[in-house]
């Protein structure tokens, strides 16, 4: 029972390393700030012009109603399944290693999700009227068609956007103190409010942690659902080479691969940008680099399967859609997203001696392209090439989408970076919790012990 | 007993013309959208006459076929719908309630003939064209889905003057504008619950066949298809 | 608001605190003791009451289960529109949205039972001190009887690095 | 949707859709009294007569109330108005029987378009650059007046020009009379795609000089020579209702159709059987079939009767056709010839049609007689299942002008010096898109000194034009047409004005009339008004029942018919001529140098463009290529394969006459030798909707006529094409895929 384990450092060191971003400013922040704010400023105009000016500024067209928005949308939504999904598990499962790493992933999850929720409004062709997916009882008792998908989507999204936020939220609560107790003037308060007048009790303890296990246990079936119904967005839709049941867990392995992607580059940053080497080790990396290889693997089976499904079946409508994307118009997409999201992580993953942190970040780049190029080429081709050919379309975004794209990868960002800026990042209880192991608890991630087993 | 309204395309005697196209567009205030969003894949026409090349040079055969909304008994375009604005009537249509619409072209995704068209924008007619709007049909803002309703209008109208003068409908009192345009009479239009009527008598004829019949869609448009036989 | 506390940077002397408080009979409920992070490799970290926040989850699974089937049945049986020949009320497409909001209900119950149970509010009560956050454990007793202040006091410097406070 | 929410919707649309409704400029504008009884909400139907061709279709109007900005004493406002909401094909005429073509649905955009002309103008730039100034119909009036006084005056009537559309119907005559009795030679009429082959040939064949009606609904076979008669030829509506029956209107008969055609046309698609001939030898394949049929003693040869007479050994059993020897000729396989005979003479009644490319070539007028004496051949004439000519009327008694030179003689005689007009009136034509380049009638008319136009649009022609005396539309006006086909039996439509005149116009027959009085040596016309003389005409036709009214029957039914009374049909005319053969047709253009012969043909929205300027056909997809607001050039996918030409590839044809660069349409459905583009587009001024869209295919035709009707043979053009670039998006598709399962067989290579 180490209290001086070499992986982490005294408690002091660490509640001032990981405080320094929060009482320290650099002029670069603010330049970080403007730039990525004012790319925001920008998706922001390009959407309410296309609500002035008309839906039509965009690119999508019969027959291809959904576009690059559908697709932010599921790309999103996917990144979200980084965090919470990730740390839930590892939390239950008490992985040691997990401690820095949760609150990073917990923000990708929570941001993510609402730029992920943001789509479904940017793509209503009359987003001021998105209230009426809410079922509130109006005088004419139409309430939402609950056979929809969409309003499954409204309802999952909304709990896992509430279950996510909150256990974002209560880690957050200690270290809301830690800050309050060190901060001084408006900015005391403000932490003190977001405190919620945290003392530290036993009960306090015991209850938060309660909380989180609650938790813990009931994010991980809604984080599933989530993406399931993200799936059947599609798959309820008699659209060829959507409706299969394989969507379901293809999509939520697709969630967990492109969101261990996301985590992996914020991690990079976040290591590089604030300091953190002395917490955000390279086994850090290489653990989420295996799941990551496990999880490119899975991906490679579903898509096989669903190949090899369509291929046998042999369905006309289907055959076009398969020719299109491996040998036609969508060819050059579909191969770039195998090499991406397949070549690419067996490649780094699969061989040790690439297993770097540079080696991790390069194929998570790739993963997070491949993903993408993923959710694309299911909803265009699809749509583009439906049953009856002569309603065949093609689509092209055009800039309004593309600028709301870049957005929210800006937007992205900067959440983050305003996060990193006002939480400690990583959770500075949890960490000098560590230091005082519980007989039950399980020791950290250590370069001797990379999974962090008991230390006999 | 209530209505089901049916279509009967009788393949051999369309000819391609598209006077139904254009009935159509007059009929239910489609506004023309113009050549750069026609370009766009923007042009709007709830009845189309597909046409599908057949072998190559000299035996070479064009092959017909108008596609309006198939009005499915199991309509893909209705459950996927949030918020009911397409649903199924009585009378067996696919409603589109437009001012119900929050424009998330699901139902135009599901629905497997692509006869959904969305209003990429506020429809606008250049002075005096809208004088020919027809009142009785309501036009579409910016940001919803519209289709073919086999003209709802005209079903409703004679519906109710039948009621008003306690009668019975007569088979073929009722004609969606592309049925009355059609010269060659390939378009039958009427109650399939009345065995007697002309729709029903083509719909139940072994020529008859549904559009993607197969994916049980249950469509009440019975194709019959142009005879082979020289 | 009297109070008497001690501050501990080792666990080992505020456990030791803990037991003198004790043993100078006070009872566990009036000891407060409040810690950087959770000691669970310390006795005092067990003074805690039982929790029914899973209980309380479960109930509110169990709401959050009803209100779905209720809001579901109850607003397709007022408006029966018949889409795509499903049933009025599709109780497949149903148990997606009572799931959800189960789900929902237990989330949000446990979260109003943590407040609740952990005496989480905007605003603090008992003793408190800053130092906690820096490290250091408090061990203390609040408003003590004049008559025990000073053996308290005595308990609680007792334990080697202690740092007695009153106020 | 109720009314209220439809006013409010219709408040935010049209050029104010950005303006807020309490800004609404409408509201700002005074409300007049309205004009018309009607009550709001609830719809009137009325006759009226479809103006676009001249198959003279009956319509039924639904009218509505509507509330039209107009202007009314130099004040704006606004005024409930019944106005026309949607036309239909009128029930009970017997051309349209119900039905309606694309064309004619469209024909209520004539009426409310944006830039229809709406008083009179008077030029006030340099001719052809469309700049007018407005002038009160007293001042243009007194114009025009001046124009034909100062003719009289020189007693020079003789350079008075009329140029109109070919067609029949009073106003023809009105105009034909006007022009008699002051003394100008008759109105110079030109059709692109105008039938004086056939009706010659008709002449010639049957001694009636008149497009023939096919009694489709009884024919158990039938067999086209290029006519497009379910597309844009002849009366297009009446022949699809026909073409319907005969398909499927008889129990257990479905009559069957062979189409012969080098491209397919809309028409050729439907057909049971698709004969793709070298163009030009249609004729010959007639004469092919016929003598097989001779040979295999299936009919007797005298029973073609006087069209036999007109071919050149037809009683010697057309030795020189033998089905090997027209394979040579036409391309068409000996036993394929051989088979169709054999069906024509089995199936009987069947009948056989010709018009479009095949009577363009230089010999068309052989084509047509061929066809006529294979009708006659097979007992067609006048028989049921066959072929009928619908008995005329005769729409005014007097003097007719003089023949009229055509317009390629009009154009040289003025350019040449030797006709001087003065003056030219154009009514409803637009020769200068629709005639060859090489007959320079667009210089020609440059040399005139005065021209006035007639019409409500602003076009290539109409753009020259000094004064613009804009016309009613069809469905403000009194409006009529006698069809010269059809029906088997005689039918003139009529109908009384729809709606009030929505802006400052006049009827054209109304103006000529009172021109005519008002001209200082007046022009004697007996009618006062035009609707009295067509009413003149009516009023001698027998009533449907006893005692009834003919006049008053028509006006509410939109058409008259029945048998004509002894005295009012028009006599058959007697042609004695025998006309020489010439089988060969000659083309323009060298065959080695210009490889392809060029096909122009009526678009099935446009016909000869001059219904360009309507959004919905601009808009309606084509139905062969679905292009929509496009000019496009067919080729053979083949061809298009070994001359790496691809869809939408822009490609540049060139004539002895000019070049032009249009995007390819890549099809299977016409002969590897020849390129297909569509007339209609292309147009320099014609509205916004059409102005500067695509290319006019117009302008590469030679001047090659027909040998003895001088009619263009528009169709004897050869060019050769060249790919010039990739697609530049000018090709507009709505269609997606070409074919119904395309890459099926991609796994299995």
């Amino acid at each position: 029972m180490s209290t001086s384990s070499p992986a982490l450092p005294a408690s002091e060191q660490v509640r001032s390393d990981l405080l320094r971003p929060l009482l320290q400013t650099s002029w670069k922040f603010y330049v970080l700030v403007a730039f990525l704010g004012a790319i925001v400023v920008a998706a922001l105009a390009a959407w309410v012009t296309q609500m002035t000016l008309g839906f039509g500024i965009s690119g999508i067209r019969w027959p291809v109603y959904w576009g690059f928005y559908v697709t932010n949308f599921v790309f999103w939504i996917g990144i979200s399944h980084a965090g919470t999904l990730i740390s839930a598990i590892l939390r239950l499962v008490n992985a040691g290693w997990r401690r820095p790493v949760t609150r990073c992933a917990e923000v990708i999850t929570a941001f993510a999700l609402i730029i992920g929720a943001m789509f479904p409004l940017i793509h209503l062709g009359r987003p001021w009227l998105a209230f009426w997916l809410f079922p509130y009882p109006s005088e004419r008792m139409i309430w939402p068609n609950f056979r929809s998908p969409l309003v499954w989507d409204f309802f999952a999204i909304n709990t896992y956007l509430t279950g996510s936020l909150l256990f974002l939220f209560l880690p957050m609560l200690p270290d809301f103190a830690i800050v309050r107790d060190r901060a001084t003037g408006m900015r005391r308060r403000i932490y003190g409010v977001l405190a919620l007048g945290w003392r530290g009790t036993p009960t306090q303890w015991h209850r938060l942690e309660t909380a989180m296990q609650i938790m813990a246990v009931a994010i991980i079936p809604v984080a599933v659902s989530v993406h399931t119904i993200v799936s059947f967005d599609f798959s309820m839709a008699p659209v060829p080479m959507w409706q299969t049941t394989i969507f379901g867990p293809y999509f939520v392995a697709g969630a967990i691969f492109s969101g261990i992607a996301g985590l992996i580059i914020a991690m990079a940053i976040l290591r590089r940008v604030l300091h953190l080497e002395r917490y955000l080790h390279p086994v850090h990396f290489q653990n989420l680099g295996k799941l990551m290889l496990v999880m490119a693997l899975l991906w490679g089976y579903f898509v096989f399967n669903e190949r090899l499904v369509t291929y046998y079946g042999n369905g006309a409508s289907e055959m076009q859609v398969f020719w299109r994307t491996q040998r036609l118009t969508f060819a050059p997409l579909y191969w770039t997203m195998v090499v991406c999201n397949f070549v690419l992580p067996l490649v780094i993953m699969g061989i040790s001696r690439f297993r770097t942190i540079t080696g991790c970040v390069i194929a998570s780049i790739g993963v997070v392209i491949g993903m993408w190029l993923e959710r694309f080429l299911i909803i265009v081709p699809s749509l583009g090439h439906k049953y009856l050919p002569y309603s065949f379309g093609t689509y092209s975004p055009q800039p309004v989408e593309i600028v709301i794209t870049v957005g929210t990868f800006a937007a992205m960002t900067l959440l983050y970076v305003l996060f990193a800026k006002f939480v400690p990042i990583i959770s500075i209880w949890e960490l000098t919790a560590v230091q005082h192991p519980s007989p039950a608890l399980i020791p950290p991630a250590t370069a001797e012990h990379p999974l962090g087993e008991t230390h006999a | 007993m209530p209505h089901r309204w049916g279509m009967a395309a009788d393949l051999d005697r369309c000819n391609g013309c598209g006077a139904c196209v254009v009935a159509c567009a007059a009929e239910n205030n489609i506004s023309t959208v113009g050549a750069e969003q026609a370009a766009l894949g923007r042009a709007k026409h709830w009845i189309r006459v597909e046409r599908y090349w057949e072998g190559e040079f000299p035996d070479v055969r064009l092959k017909f076929r108008p596609v309006m909304c198939q009005q499915c008994d199991n309509a893909p375009c209705e459950p996927v719908c949030p918020t009911y604005a397409s649903h199924h009537t009585d009378d067996g249509l696919n409603a589109q309630v437009y001012n119900r619409c929050i424009g998330t072209r699901y139902c135009a995704n599901a629905c497997p003939y692509n006869v959904r068209f969305f209003d990429f924008f506020n429809p606008s007619w250049e002075k005096p064209l809208q004088l020919q709007l027809n009142p009785d049909v309501s036009l579409r803002e910016v940001g919803v889905m519209e289709k073919c309703t086999f003209c709802v209008q005209r079903i409703k109208a004679v519906t109710v003057q039948v009621a008003a003068e306690d009668r019975e409908l007569k088979d073929g009192e009722i004609t969606p504008a592309c049925v009355q345009s059609c010269a060659a009479k390939a378009l039958v239009f009427g109650d399939l619950n009345d065995p007697e009527s002309e729709v029903s008598r083509l719909s139940h004829s072994p020529r008859g066949s549904k559009l993607l019949e197969d994916l049980g869609t249950l469509p009440k448009v019975t194709y019959l298809p142009r005879d082979t036989e020289a | 608001m009297k109070a008497i506390y001690g501050l501990y940077t080792h666990g080992a002397s505020a456990q030791s605190a803990v037991d003198r408080l004790r043993a100078a009979g006070v009872a566990d409920k009036d000891i407060t003791v409040l810690s950087p992070e959770p000691r669970e490799d310390l006795a005092l970290s067990h003074m805690h009451s039982r929790t029914y926040m899973w209980h309380f989850a479960c109930l509110g699974g169990v709401i959050g289960f009803s209100a779905a089937t209720a809001l579901a049945y109850i607003s397709e049986t007022s408006w029966p529109l018949n889409v795509g020949g499903l049933p009025v009320v599709a109780w497949w497409p149903n148990l997606i949205i009572m799931f959800e909001l189960t789900m929902l209900g237990a989330i949000v119950a446990t979260i109003i039972t943590l407040i609740v149970s952990a005496g989480l509010g905007v605003t603090r009560r008992g003793i408190y001190d800053p130092e906690v956050t820096s490290g250091s454990i408090l061990v203390g007793v609040e408003n003590p009887p004049d008559s025990s202040v000073d053996a308290f006091e005595q308990a609680l410097s007792a334990p080697p690095g202690a740092r007695v406070k009153k106020i | 949707m109720d009314r209220r929410s439809f006013i409010k919707l219709t408040a935010i649309t049209g050029t104010s859709a950005t303006l807020a409704s309490c800004g609404n400029p409408e509201n700002a504008l005074i409300r007049f009294v309205p004009d018309d009884e009607i009550v709001p909400g609830i719809a009137v139907w009325k006759p009226s007569v479809c103006p676009l061709c001249s198959a003279g279709c009956g319509l039924t109007v639904r009218v509505m109330d509507a509330d039209a900005e107009v202007v009314r004493n130099g004040q704006a406002g606004v005024v409930r108005i019944a106005a026309a909401k949607k036309l239909e094909g009128g029930p009970l005429h017997p051309i349209s029987q119900g039905g309606l073509c694309a064309r004619g649905q469209a024909a209520i955009q004539v009426t409310y378009h944006p830039d229809r002309i709406t008083q009179p103008l008077k030029r006030s730039g340099t001719r052809g650059d469309g700049q007018y100034e407005a002038i009160t119909w007293d001042a243009a009036i007194a114009e025009l007046l001046s124009r034909l006084d100062a003719l009289a005056a020189a007693g020079n009537q003789k350079a008075l020009a009329f140029a109109t559309r070919a067609g029949s119907s009073h106003r023809h005559a009105l105009v034909d009379q006007f022009l008699a009795r002051f003394g100008a030679p008759g109105p110079v009429s030109f059709e692109l795609f105008g039938d004086q082959v056939l009706r010659r040939a008709n002449a010639l064949s049957f001694g009636r000089e008149q497009l023939p009606t096919f009694d489709l609904p009884n024919a158990r076979m039938a067999i086209s020579f290029g006519a497009d008669f379910l597309g844009t030829w002849n009366s297009p509506v009446a022949q699809a209702a026909g073409y319907g029956q005969m398909r499927k209107g008889r129990p257990g008969i479905r009559g069957a159709f062979v189409q012969v055609e080098a491209r397919m046309s809309q028409t050729g698609a439907n057909a049971d059987e698709w004969v793709p001939a070298t163009p030009g030898t249609e004729g010959v394949l007639a004469l092919g079939l016929a003598h097989a049929i001779l040979a295999a003693n299936l009919r007797p040869a005298a029973a073609a009767g006087r069209a036999g007479t007109q071919i050149d050994g037809w009683a010697a059993g057309l030795a020189d056709y033998a089905p090997a020897a027209v394979e040579k000729v036409t391309g068409v396989a000996a036993s394929r010839i051989e088979r169709i005979a054999r069906d024509l003479a089995e199936r009987s009644p069947a009948v056989a049609m010709v018009g479009g490319a095949p009577l363009a070539h230089t010999n068309g007028l052989f084509t047509a007689l061929a066809v006529n004496a294979l009708n006659a051949l097979l007992g067609s004439v006048e028989q049921p299942g066959g072929l009928f000519f619908t008995p005329r009327i005769t729409l005014a008694d007097g003097a007719a002008a003089p023949a009229a030179p055509s317009i390629e003689q009009l154009a040289s005689g003025i350019l040449g010096g030797s006709n001087a007009v003065q003056v030219l009136l154009v009514d409803g034509s637009n020769p200068v898109f629709t005639t060859p380049t090489a007959w320079k009638v667009s210089e020609a008319l440059a040399k005139i000194p005065f021209i006035a136009s007639f019409g409500s649009f602003l076009d290539e022609t109409s753009g020259m034009a000094d004064l613009i005396l804009p016309d009613h539309s069809f469905l403000e006006s009194w409006i009529e047409a006698v069809p010269e086909s059809g029906s088997i039996a005689a039918v003139a439509s009529v109908a009384p004005p729809v709606m009030r005149p929505l802006h400052q116009t006049r009827a054209m027959p109304d103006v000529l009339l009172d021109v005519s009085r008002r001209l200082a040596t007046p022009v004697a016309l007996p009618w006062e008004t035009f609707d009295q003389m067509v009413g003149a005409t009516f009023m001698k036709l027998a009533p449907a029942a006893a005692g009834g009214d003919a006049w008053g029957d028509a006006q509410a039914q939109g058409a008259w018919s029945g048998a004509l009374p002894a005295g009012l049909a028009s006599p058959p005319s007697v042609t004695e001529e025998t006309p020489q053969p010439v089988p060969e047709p000659r083309f323009d253009g060298d065959a080695a140098q210009y490889p392809f012969h060029f096909l122009p043909y009526p678009s099935s929205a446009f016909l000869d463009g001059s219904l360009a300027h309507l959004p919905w056909l601009q808009e309606m997809p084509d139905p062969i290529t679905s292009a929509m607001w496009s000019s496009w050039v067919e080729i053979n996918n083949t061809t298009a394969e070994r001359l790496g030409i691809a869809q939408g590839d822009i490609i540049e044809i060139t004539s002895t006459q000019g070049t032009l660069r249009a995007p390819a349409y890549v099809s299977p459905g016409l002969a590897p030798d020849i390129v297909a583009m569509p007339v209609g587009q292309g147009h320099r001024m014609f509205t916004r909707y059409a102005t500067g869209r695509g290319q006019n295919p117009v302008s590469l035709i030679a001047p090659l006529t027909e040998a003895s009707t001088g009619a263009v043979a528009w169709a004897a053009t050869r060019v050769k094409i060249a790919r010039v670039g990739g697609p530049d998006g000018s090709l507009i598709m709505f269609a997606g895929g070409d074919r119904e399962h395309p890459y099926e067989d991609l796994g299995r290579g």
